[in-house]
């Protein structure tokens, strides 16, 4: 861990934050994503049927 | 002026509902369109008219000929019979509104705002305003809707007036208007399910 | 042409047509302000050019949805899109008929709220002029903003938040040149930008706005 | 072959399964290493001490902010001309992409402030700005959710971003105009091919910015995809329902 000085919190919290915000953004898209490929599955297979 | 369309096909949302249709319209004719509710009768009249593109083929003629009239009047309810009336009369550059009074009976309601009307009287007012546009080529969705039979008849006659002055008419009916026409049947001309060509869907299938 | 500005003005002035609302809100903001500030006439007085821009763009917000969701519910939209004009030039119509009944009373107010707050002598005349040269631009672009949410429910609120952004150039114009004028240094540089931005979204928006109207009519 | 071929959803969507797994362990890399050098590898700045470890975040944020918004600018544009529905999806993909990245331009810019300049927010043109460029995703996200049509939205936000991209520039001028600022030079301005910043702090600072990059392209593919398949699944559906 280097030494940050008297700005430790301000800039810990600054990654933090936007490694956070990264994580939030990725892991919605990849959500979205799953579910829009589980509902083409099952509009592509209702149509095989 | 004649209206010839050539193996038209238009969407709904972007989904065609109608396909391969041609038909031509002569001065002096007026032609009904059948079909079930959802057939694309109010799609094709505003494809028409112009306020949507088709997806294929052509439509000669209609362009500035055309008048349209749909479910909504244009009506403002906080202006008078007379000023709806000649707001349009304006707009479409002719000036005369007394024949269009005359002839939907709207002269005893001259002065009243058109929100006091009842929704007949609307009908006739929203009718009467075709006749101010000068235009040769009606196209009408559902025209006689909350006409009682009275006002029918005036539809009828004033129909009938402009078929004689060399004008014509798509309607989109389910009744019977009180005149002869020729029918169409768009049921027929339904697009078949698989049909791709130039829909928005299309490259998704 | 003609006969649609005089439809326009005659439905705004009618009951029901909103005429007042936007006077009324620029009154209730301007008038809340100095409860919400403090009555200290210094303070008044140096935001009072800001305050009066802030108040005119609002109440030009409040009525921009009003523009074209009427028409568009009656039918006329439909029905103006098929007949002779042409759809920019009817636009560009309703935008001034807006900017006459919404953007004008402003103006002609404005003096008077700046007495409530305080406003020095210098600015009357450069806030007055500043508001003239500025209510056309946020009425053609609100006409833009109006055309893309004319079809949306609940379209009012999206209007807004589109419309916003849209609004900064002219807000800072605006109220730059009526704050340098209140303060007594030039005014004639924001002034300038003031008009050129006015004279580009008068020649754009119409055009703009017609396109979308008929990208949603199909 | 051109490059309109992946204009066809079918063969974009085949052209990203094979490039998303590269795009992704490149992004992970070069951001990772980007940032564990800038934060473990550089020292601290004379007058801004260890708070210059934020420009690691915020610089190429601030970057991709502006990028994204400048891509859907043209995806709109190829959307309006040529209709290519792969290129309206990637806008509209790219959207919260931007809006996110303005959020960490915003955010790690308000956090370097408060020791720098002694408040968390200023306004500053620059910081500004990105306000702006924030209420324009927003609302460029709003009207693309509040269209049912998906051409029609297509339609709609393209005009939107074409005008707002307008506006956004003399958004940037009248701020300019209005307040004359206190934040610094660009720290890499690409005109002039100098750099303002010294050595040891540049390197990372690229390679965090590629890694931004990379990952704002890995996003979008993936995104564009979703978009591309939750239409396929609407025009499947379409068709079922009128009896396919």
């Amino acid at each position: 861990m280097p030494e940050l000085g008297k700005y430790a919190a301000e800039v810990l919290s600054a990654y933090a934050v936007s490694l956070l915000l990264l994580a939030v953004l990725i892991w919605m898209s990849l959500r979205r994503d799953r579910r829009a490929k589980a509902a083409l599955r099952a509009a592509e297979e209702g149509r095989d049927a | 002026m004649t209206l010839r369309v050539e193996d038209l096909a238009v969407a709904r949302g972007g989904v065609p509902i109608l396909s391969g249709l041609s038909f031509s319209l002569r001065p002096g004719t007026a032609l009904a369109l059948r079909g079930p509710n959802g057939a694309g009768k109010t799609t094709l009249l505003r494809t028409l008219a112009g306020l949507q593109p088709p997806l294929a083929g052509q439509i000669h003629g209609a362009g500035e000929a055309i008048a349209y009239a749909g479910h909504a009047d244009g009506l403002k309810a906080m202006l008078s019979v007379t000023e709806n009336l000649t707001f349009w009369a304006d707009v479409f550059g002719t000036s005369d509104i007394a024949p269009a009074m005359d002839a939907y009976d709207l002269h005893g309601l001259a002065d009243r705002p058109a929100g006091t009307l009842s929704a007949g009287q609307k009908r006739r007012l929203g009718l009467a305003r075709l006749l101010v546009t000068g235009r040769a080529i009606w196209a009408l969705d559902e025209p006689t809707v909350s006409l009682d039979t009275q006002a029918r008849s005036l539809f009828a006659d004033s129909l009938s007036a402009h078929l004689q002055r060399g004008g014509s008419a798509v309607v989109a009916t389910h009744i019977d208007v009180g005149l002869t026409l020729e029918e169409l049947d768009i049921a027929r001309y339904r697009a078949a399910p698989d049909l791709r060509a130039g829909a928005s869907d299309e490259a998704f299938l | 042409m003609k006969a649609l500005l005089l439809r326009d003005l005659r439905l705004a002035v009618r009951a029901g047509g909103g005429f007042g609302l936007g006077l009324a809100f620029f009154l209730i903001v301007t008038v809340l302000v100095p409860f919400a500030v403090g009555p200290d006439p210094a303070l008044l007085s140096r935001i009072a050019p800001g305050v009066l821009w802030l108040g005119a763009l609002l109440a030009c917000l409040l009525s921009l949805d009003r523009l074209l969701a009427l028409d568009h519910e009656d039918g006329t939209l439909d029905l103006l899109a098929t007949a002779p004009l042409p759809l920019e030039g009817a636009l560009g119509i309703k935008a001034f008929a807006h900017w006459i009944t919404t953007g004008l009373p402003l103006v002609a107010a404005a003096p008077v709220l700046g007495l409530m707050l305080n406003l020095s002598v210098s600015g009357y005349a450069v806030l007055v002029g500043a508001l003239l040269l500025g209510t056309p631009a946020l009425s053609t672009i609100g006409l833009f903003g109006a055309a893309l949410t004319v079809g949306v429910r609940r379209g009012g609120l999206l209007l807004s938040l589109l419309v916003l952004p849209l609004y900064v150039p002219t807000l800072i114009f605006g109220a730059e040149a009526a704050r340098r004028a209140a303060t007594g240094q030039e005014a004639a540089t924001p002034l300038l930008m003031l008009a050129g931005l006015t004279l580009a979204t008068l020649a754009l928006m119409p055009f703009a706005s017609a396109a979308v109207l008929r990208m949603g009519l199909r | 072959m051109s490059l309109w071929e992946y204009a066809n959803p079918v063969r974009f969507l085949r052209l990203s399964a094979k490039a998303q797994p590269v795009l992704w362990v490149a992004a992970g890399l070069s951001l990772s290493l980007g940032l564990l050098w800038g934060f473990f590898g550089t020292p601290d700045d004379m007058r801004q001490g260890s708070t210059v470890k934020i420009i690691y975040l915020h610089v190429p944020a601030a970057l991709m902010a502006i990028n994204a918004w400048f891509m859907m600018l043209v995806a709109s544009l190829i959307w309006l001309i040529r209709r290519h529905h792969v290129s309206a999806l990637a806008a509209k993909a790219a959207a919260p992409v931007g809006l996110m990245m303005t959020l960490i331009a915003l955010v790690t810019g308000a956090i370097w402030g408060q020791p720098m300049w002694g408040t968390w927010w200023a306004w500053d043109p620059r910081l500004t700005s990105f306000l702006i460029l924030f209420l324009f995703y927003l609302g460029y996200i709003a009207l693309w959710s509040a269209i049912d049509d998906p051409d029609t939205a297509a339609d709609f936000t393209s005009v939107l971003c074409l005008v707002g991209s307008v506006f956004a520039v003399l958004s940037r001028y009248a701020v300019k105009f209005w307040n004359q600022g206190l934040h610094q030079g660009t720290s890499v301005p690409v005109a002039t091919g100098g750099r303002t910043i010294s050595d040891v702090f540049f390197y990372p600072l690229v390679l965090s910015m590629v890694g931004f990059g990379l990952l704002f392209i890995a996003l979008v593919f993936l995104r564009t995809g979703t978009e591309i398949r939750q239409r396929r699944t609407r025009a499947l559906l379409a068709r079922a329902r009128r009896g396919g």
